[in-house]
């Protein structure tokens, strides 16, 4: 037992790529008990049901209370969890899931085929007002209970990302009876089978979770089994970076999420405090070239605009060694992630070269470089509420930096809302927006042309606007592959047309830092999106 | 009664224990300060030659030391430079939205001082409900409506200070036109126009200068707090709440960034109190 | 009345000999001071302002002040050296040897409280009585300084009483331990008349009790009736000291004399009240009818069934003016006199038509004047000039001295013109002011430069008829007497007609031809000033003129 | 009979005052409400959008079609005003944009946390300025010298700095107090402590100069003349005077004890209507921003009626007329 958790741990860490080894090793013989106060960055979610809208925020408190069907593992393979198995039809158009038949919600519906059914269908509802969720399922055409423990979905065409989609937070089962409450009621409590129970949620200050005794689901990759050792959770909303470390400084709270990479170094510097660091999958943190108009229609000038900016100086100097420099669309956790750094040496000789032949040859009195009368300006829109502080540094150094070539860089920091305007109104040459989803398919949801067409709200996903028939093509059909080395090799492809396309300059993972106090023992991340969970995590008090 | 009404009221209890003609060593000390400001204000270059959003991620964070009186803040710019550059921004916000208070005071009290029962009563309503806008509330109001940046935030800043130079300037039309002199005018046999060309106007608009000395401090610290709350101006701009909003962050592990543009914004405030009290005892006492 | 005490009486309750008071560096204010006063003895000291009388009062209670260096040879409270004592020590006396009655009760008792508390604080810090007694105690106190109905006052903050029962009020919480010293400071100044002399009566009712009074004052006509003895203090000395008979009777000090000379009641129209230092002993111009302008009889000015009234505010109206009838005739005076409330002040805003009457009108040379519209009468102005109580408040405080009345002379614009300046000297020299004024501000004039200012703006415009509303009564008598007079030469060269309204019957009888008493807006009696003086018909008068404070020796 | 007469007008006059009174404060609600109405009428977008959590949420034509019907967004302007209007009088705030709850309930949770930490940093600033004013009033000159710059200085201090000063000193040099509120009574130090300090240096500066007029005015003179001691003049006569403005002067203190909540809300992570308000202007939630400055008008209001009794209660003269 002991050996196994300490086990699970290491494989956590290896991906962890930073260890929670502190001073007060080795810990002893796991021990019940306590409450744990967690304190997050991430914006008070309007709701706790993660079917409802579906952002991060929702995920990593709900994973605590929420379960999906199935999970990942550190090396990115799909596990069982509230299913034990399953199998596709060879057409791939109909999957059946044999579930757990030991699982009941906390409370006391049993969790059986129907719960499945009742959970997808509440994710189609329209009223229900899900985004996140009800795009993943967009190939879902029905659902049924083949008996009490076997469901059957049906696609209107292959979806080889099926299982990575239901791995995430925002697809997770919730008790069928609790989802006939008023959306308000199961906001405020929605009932999971997770290893926690919602007890309170007292707004603009925190959510009481409490443990869940009869807990019998962890999946395959937990460190034990039965109840988790803490008695109680405290999930407080600390927005202000500072407050929170000050807070975990002064032992107010045991766990911090959206650490800043200042308070990571202080944190390296001291014993009372051990870092988690676990990038989030699916894209990396990047900046996408609007290619749907000038001046960025022109490869030239965005390859110009990628060797121009000094981000490898930026990144050191502001993450000081936390994050490292990425060169992939995609985050360094999925297997599929092609990374080529020589397209993104900074060679600002190279740049003006490029400019030059872009026409871009006369250059004004600040020293921007002009075209026909028009100058060389980056409308650069940046959301306050998605980059954090240090990456909107970055981005004033890549201001800085492109200004030297000849590049006007206009940063305009944005609340959420007029940021997402800016873009629905293609009013952006460049622009960061971080996207979090299990697995490649991310790609197609980025980068197909579908994706460049507005929906209702006005927003896309495809900010690069690349509207390339091969990449379409490529990953249209690797949605479809189901064979796995199929299927990366055309998602390598497809990457590598993106990244010489020059329609994006990566930047490094998603961060995803943790800072706990080190007689927090046992905290690890779903491997899925690198939520916490403290299923695990107890006390060495 | 609002922030600026009760400044004022403190400036006018002009200090009693100072003498009203000698200059105090507090006022000299402001005169000096204010001088400075105006200087890196209008020439930052001759205080600090440095450009004030040069980077050099290559010395981020450095403490304040010889190179950097005040440090460097995330991306290696020198504090100090961008301090005394950022002195032109945050005054001219501060001067701008008193401007902005000011000029719609005078409109709204003069109004409602010189035209009659009908338009003083309708006026005095208005102003009192938005003096049930306390402080702020108007500014994010308004912030919300028009969304957040300097140039709203430094007309947030104006119209909620606006009720404030609105009554004082009302009370003292009011009182300046029942005074003994203005009714000696009328015996010597003076127009209306005269007497309010000769003796109202000035005797209102002297007060106006200590107002707006007093309210300019006030505005900054606003429209600082404005930029702290990421609704005014933004980083990297060289303004003082912008800095101190970026400074917060990195408040844990360097102090510095945030000690210093705050430290300013103080010198300010104080400056244009000083100021204001010195001003308005001399003209009190001439 | 007594010549006072003999020296050194053992029952002296103050001795003081060569007491010296001075506030930081610059030299004393108080220079060697020697008094003493008997039980059952009032002496009064009667000085002008600055003179240091006040000084004084205080240092006799050990509050001079926290800055102030207080000296003196012998300073001995009811027998007992008080000379630096300890703080705790003086305490012990404030209120229980020696008691202070200050001026205008309004301010000297705390607007936040039952008078009844306020007197009964000298009880709760000098005995021991319990609540009940000391309850009944005030209501003695409030019985023996003749406060009608002591048991409904005891309630009430002194804002809600009259100035006379106030000052009673004050007296009661003075004497509340009956000391054998009782200092009085200005105790009747701004009070009407009538109340004045009810407070003066008691004053000399608690000296006949056996008290010790001293009486600060810069009035000798009010002293002269209370006090057995007067000292005369000028500049931080007593130059003059001795029973009041031969004090005011035979002035020998010149500071004496002029103070005698400036007292304006029972002196003809036309005396001279400011001596003439160089010539001191010049006969004072006795007063003929030819010696002020031939009063003939044209009406310059006329008042017909004048009524004014206020809203209160609960709402309620009260006539300020009621019924006001009267002829002003060129190069006469028409002195207006009544005590506070009585209207005065009211008619004289509506006779410069700053205010417009309800009822009757204001004509002007026989043209109408409250009637006809600001713009017509706007020509009429410059004829009807005014001099005003509060000079300071009547100039714009930014301006100077020369703008002041440059502007009067309607000369703003040519600022430099020759004519303009002489014009400029002349009026100066006309109110006897040096030309060194003309670029001070008037808050850094004295009171009486002040208004001499004043007259000359009113003069500027070569006015016919000068309103003038209490143009005296803010000032020190020899002041006082200076303007009084500087008005009596302007009238006469410039055959000047005078609304003069005071509250002052000795300053009126002095300065009127014609007499108007105002009582509650109303005019009870009016008629030529020696015959109003000298046979008043309307009982109010008599009751007024009994009440005037004559040199009563 | 005179008596009765003049008591029943007095009564009059007061059922009077408080019907003007009343009427005033109605009127002042409407207006508030009217404005803010029509102010956020300006807003630019679709508010059907913004109900569903802005562009970002991605929803569905069918969501937004609903949320329009739901809140009535294809009435003519006029409709919906009313509409408001009449929500407004039976209490009823609207539901939260983004919070999605209702807005009565979310205000006043939130007003407690408010209240508490006014109160107290109301309470606090009173006190320093009490002790200051005392103390320079006894210390002589420069005891004055020291008080005036230190009151100046502390009237000087924005918020902000000063809460982020505190935290670095006070919690994370020193380690003394918790950095964040926590629900305890040293969570509340820092942040009461932040608004406290600027409030006392205005209060401070009113009081002192009140209390030296106070203590110079002949009435002290003549308690003094009584045998009054010094502590007996300053505690029976002078504060009394001195606290009066101080009093006046405690509505606008509240006024800007809630702008300085907003910042200090967020700084300390307390729950609280400024914080609220702040994250309700960030996200454009129009009901909630309209909610607490509703209720903040209210407050505001019943703290000038609040004030006016106290200092009738400190004024007996104010009782008379």
């Amino acid at each position: 037992m002991l050996a196994a958790t300490t086990g699970i741990i290491a494989v956590g860490l290896l991906v962890a790529g930073c260890t929670q080894a502190g001073p007060n090793e080795p810990v002893g013989e796991p021990r019940s008990g306590g409450t744990l106060t967690y304190a997050s960055g991430d914006a008070e979610p309007s709701c706790l049901d993660p079917h409802v809208g579906g952002n991060f925020p929702q995920a990593l408190v709900s994973a605590q209370y929420l379960e999906s069907l199935v999970s990942r593992d550190s090396g990115g393979r799909i596990i069982p969890w509230l299913a034990e198995s399953w199998t596709p039809s060879d057409d791939g158009l109909t999957w059946d899931f044999t579930l757990r038949d030991d699982v009941t919600f906390t409370d006391g519906t049993v969790f059986d085929a129907e719960a499945v059914r009742a959970n997808i269908a509440h994710l189609q509802d329209p009223t229900t007002l899900s985004s996140t969720g009800y795009l993943a399922l967009g190939k879902v055409a029905g659902v049924e209970a083949v008996s009490s423990t076997v469901v059957r979905f049906t696609l209107s065409e292959p979806d080889s990302a099926l299982l990575e989609s239901l791995s995430q937070p925002w697809l997770a089962m919730e008790s069928p009876t609790a989802l006939l409450r008023s959306q308000d009621e199961n906001c405020a409590s929605p009932v999971g089978t997770g290893p926690f129970i919602v007890e309170s949620w007292v707004k603009q200050n925190a959510v009481t979770l409490v443990r869940n005794d009869d807990y019998v689901s962890p999946p395959a990759d937990a460190g034990h089994s039965g109840p988790a050792y803490l008695d109680e959770v405290i999930w407080r909303f600390i927005p202000d970076s500072a407050s929170r470390y000050a807070a975990l400084q002064a032992g107010e709270v045991d766990v911090i999420d959206n650490a800043q990479p200042d308070t990571i170094m202080q944190a390296e510097q001291s014993d009372a405090i051990e870092q988690l660091d676990s990038p989030r999958p699916g894209a990396a943190n990047r900046i996408e070239l609007n290619s749907g108009q000038a001046p960025f229609d022109d490869v030239r000038v965005r390859e110009a605009f990628i060797r121009s900016a000094n981000v490898d100086d930026a990144v050191s100097s502001l993450f000081q060694g936390t994050a490292t420099r990425s060169y992939s669309a995609l985050s360094s956790v999925e297997a599929t992630a092609v990374s080529n750094a020589a397209l993104f040496d900074y060679d600002p000789a190279a740049a003006a070269t490029l400019l030059d032949e872009a026409g871009w040859t006369e250059s004004d009195a600040d020293g921007y470089r002009v075209k026909n009368g028009v100058r060389l300006s980056v409308e650069f829109p940046v959301s306050t509420n998605q980059s954090i502080p240090a990456e909107q540094s970055v981005f004033e150094q890549i201001q800085a930096t492109a200004k030297e070539t000849g590049f006007e860089v206009k940063l305009a920091p944005l609340d959420l809302s007029s940021w997402y305007a800016a873009l629905a109104a293609n009013d952006y040459d460049a622009v960061s927006a971080p996207y979090t989803k299990v697995g490649p398919d991310v790609l197609r949801i980025l980068y197909h042309s579908d994706s460049i067409v507005p929906a209702p709200s006005g927003y896309f996903a495809n900010l690069a606007q690349v509207s390339d028939p091969d990449i379409d093509e490529l990953l249209t059909t690797a949605a479809r592959t189901t064979d796995a080395d199929e299927r990366r090799d055309l998602y390598s492809d497809a990457q590598d047309r993106i990244l010489e396309g020059f329609y994006v300059l990566p930047l490094y993972d998603q961060q995803n830092h943790f800072l706990l106090r080190s007689d927090v023992v046992g905290l690890r991340t779903l491997p899925t999106v690198a939520v916490p969970t403290l299923y695990d995590a107890w006390l060495n008090r | 009664m609002s922030d600026l009404e009760v400044r004022a009221r403190l400036a006018t209890r002009a200090d009693r224990l100072g003498q009203p003609r000698r200059l105090g060593v507090a006022e000299s000390v402001a005169g000096m300060l204010a001088l400075l400001l105006l200087v890196s204000a209008l020439a930052p270059q001759l205080l600090a030659p440095g450009d004030p959003l040069g980077i050099d991620p290559l010395s981020a964070f450095e403490p304040p030391n010889l190179a950097h009186g005040f440090g460097t803040d995330e991306s290696g710019r020198d504090i100090y430079t961008r301090v005394v550059h950022g002195t032109q921004s945050s005054l001219l916000i501060g001067a701008a939205a008193t401007a902005i208070g000011l000029g719609l005071g005078i409109v709204l009290g003069t109004l409602a001082g010189m035209l009659g029962r009908v338009v003083d009563f309708t006026v005095n309503r208005f102003l009192e409900v938005l003096f049930a806008f306390p402080g702020l509330l108007l500014a994010l109001l308004f912030i919300v409506i028009f969304g957040p940046g300097v140039a709203t935030a430094t007309i947030a800043v104006g119209l909620s200070t606006a009720p404030g130079y609105a009554r004082i300037i009302r009370a003292q039309l009011i009182s300046v036109r029942s005074t003994a002199f203005v009714e000696a005018a009328t015996v010597l046999g003076r127009t209306r126009w005269q007497i309010l060309r000769r003796h109202i106007l000035p005797n209102t608009l002297a007060p106006l200068f200590v107002l707006a000395t007093l309210g300019i401090g006030q505005a900054i610290v606003w429209a600082a707090t404005l930029s702290y709350l990421g609704l005014g101006a933004e980083p990297p701009t060289a303004e003082w709440g912008a800095m101190l909003s970026a400074g917060r962050t990195y408040i844990t592990s360097a102090w510095w960034m945030s000690f210093f543009p705050g430290l300013f914004i103080v010198l300010t405030a104080v400056t244009a109190t000083v100021l204001g009290r010195g001003i308005d005892r001399r003209m009190r006492h001439l | 009345m007594s010549t006072g005490a003999p020296k050194n009486s053992p029952t002296a309750a103050l001795i003081v000999r060569n007491l010296r008071v001075g506030f930081g560096a610059v030299d004393p204010v108080v220079r060697g001071v020697s008094f003493e006063i008997a039980r059952g003895e009032c002496l009064a000291i009667v000085g002008e302002s600055g003179s240091g009388k006040s000084v004084t009062a205080r240092s006799l209670l050990g509050l001079a002040g926290a800055n102030a260096r207080v000296s003196a040879d012998r300073l001995e409270l009811d027998g007992q050296n008080v000379l630096g004592l300890t703080d705790r020590a003086w305490r012990a006396r404030r209120g229980k040897t020696v008691g202070l009655v200050l001026q205008d009760a309004l301010v000297s008792l705390d607007p936040l409280r039952p008078i009844g508390r306020e007197i009964a604080d000298s009880l709760r810090l000098h005995t021991t009585l319990g609540a009940a007694a000391r309850a009944r105690r005030v209501l003695e106190l409030l019985d023996a300084v003749g406060l009608p109905d002591p048991a409904r006052q005891v309630q009430k903050l002194s804002g809600q009483l009259s100035g006379g029962e106030r000052q009673r009020a004050l007296i009661a919480a003075a004497i509340a331990l009956d000391p054998p010293l009782l200092i009085a400071d200005e105790p009747t100044t701004a009070l009407d008349v009538t109340v004045q002399a009810q407070i003066l009566a008691l004053l000399e009712q608690i000296t006949l009790a056996g008290t010790a009074v001293l009486l600060i004052s810069h009035d000798l006509a009010v002293v002269s009736h209370v006090a057995h003895r007067v000292a005369v203090m000028h500049d931080g000395l007593l130059v003059e000291t001795g029973s009041t008979a031969q004090v005011l009777g035979s002035p020998a000090h010149v500071q004496t004399r002029r103070m005698v000379a400036a007292i304006p009641a029972d002196k003809p129209r036309g005396t001279r009240l400011s001596l003439n230092l160089r010539a001191a002993d010049a006969p004072p111009r006795i007063a003929t009818t030819d010696s002020t302008v031939a009063c003939d009889s044209t009406v310059v000015l006329e008042a017909s069934g004048l009524s004014k009234s206020f809203r209160r505010p609960d709402g309620s109206r009260f006539l300020a003016v009621d019924d006001v009838s009267f002829v002003l005739h060129r190069g006469s005076t028409l002195g207006i006199v009544g005590e506070s409330g009585s209207g005065k002040t009211t008619t004289a805003r509506l006779l410069l038509a700053l205010l417009q009457p309800d009822q009757g009108e204001v004509r002007v040379f026989g043209e109408p004047w409250s009637a006809a519209s600001e713009k017509t009468r706007r020509g009429l102005r410059v004829g009807v000039g005014a001099i005003y109580q509060d000079s300071l408040g009547s100039f714009d405080p930014r301006w100077s001295v020369a703008e002041i009345l440059r502007d009067a002379l309607g000369h703003r614009q040519q600022r430099r013109a020759p004519q303009t300046t002489a014009r400029l000297r002349s009026l100066l020299d006309e109110v006897g002011l040096a030309a060194t004024v003309l670029p001070r501000r008037p808050l850094e004039l004295s009171g009486g430069q002040r208004q001499r200012i004043g007259i000359a703006r009113a003069l500027a415009a070569r006015p016919e008829i000068l309103i003038c509303d209490e143009p005296v009564s803010s000032l020190d008598v020899s002041v006082q007497a200076q303007v009084l007079d500087l008005l009596d030469d302007v009238q006469r060269d410039r055959g000047l007609s005078l609304i003069f309204i005071s509250h002052d019957l000795g300053v009126v009888q002095h300065v009127s031809d014609q007499i108007a008493v105002m009582r509650a807006g109303r005019i009870m009696e009016s008629g030529p000033a020696a015959r109003v003086f000298t046979a008043p018909q309307h009982p109010y008068s008599v009751q007024l003129l009994a009440a005037v404070p004559r040199l009563s020796i | 009979m005179a008596e009765s007469v003049v008591r029943r007008r007095a009564a009059l006059r007061v059922l009077g005052r408080l019907a003007g009174r009343l009427g005033g404060a109605l009127f002042v609600l409407w207006a508030v409400a009217s404005i803010t109405f029509f102010a956020v009428r300006l807003i630019p977008g679709d508010p059907a959008q913004a109900v569903l959590g802005g562009p970002g949420s991605q929803a569905s034509p069918e969501a937004l079609a609903a949320v329009t019907a739901e809140y009535g967004f294809d009435q003519p302007v006029i409709v919906q005003y009313f509409a408001q209007l009449g929500r407004l009088a039976t209490g009823d705030l609207g539901r939260s944009y983004a919070l999605n709850m209702d807005v009565g309930p979310l205000v006043l949770s939130q007003l407690g946390g408010t209240l508490v930490l006014a109160v107290l940093s109301l309470a606090l600033a009173w006190l320093l300025a009490l002790a200051l004013a005392t103390w320079s009033t006894r210390g002589g000159l420069v005891a004055a010298r020291v008080a005036t710059s230190l009151e100046i200085v502390a009237a000087a201090l924005p918020h902000f700095w000063l809460a982020t000063s505190l935290i670095v000193v006070l919690s994370i040099w020193l380690g003394l107090l918790p950095p964040i509120s926590t629900g305890g009574v040293a969570g509340l130090v820092l942040p009461v402590l932040t608004l406290a300090i600027p409030l006392a240096g205005f209060l401070g500066q009113i009081m002192r100069e009140s209390l030296l007029t106070a203590l110079e005015s002949p009435f002290v003179l003549s308690a003094r003349a009584r045998g009054e001691s010094e502590r007996g003049a300053l505690w029976i006569h002078a504060l009394r005077h001195a606290s009066l403005p101080a009093i006046s002067l405690s509505g606008w203190a509240f006024g800007s004890l809630i702008s300085g909540a907003v910042v200090v809300e967020t700084i300390f992570a307390r729950p609280g209507l400024g914080r609220t308000l702040l994250g309700a202007v960030t996200l454009r939630d129009v009901p909630v921003v309209i909610g607490v400055v509703m209720i903040v008008a209210v407050a505001y209001i019943l703290m000038t009626l609040l004030t006016d009794a106290a200092s009738r209660l400190v004024d007996p003269r104010l009782r008379l007329s």
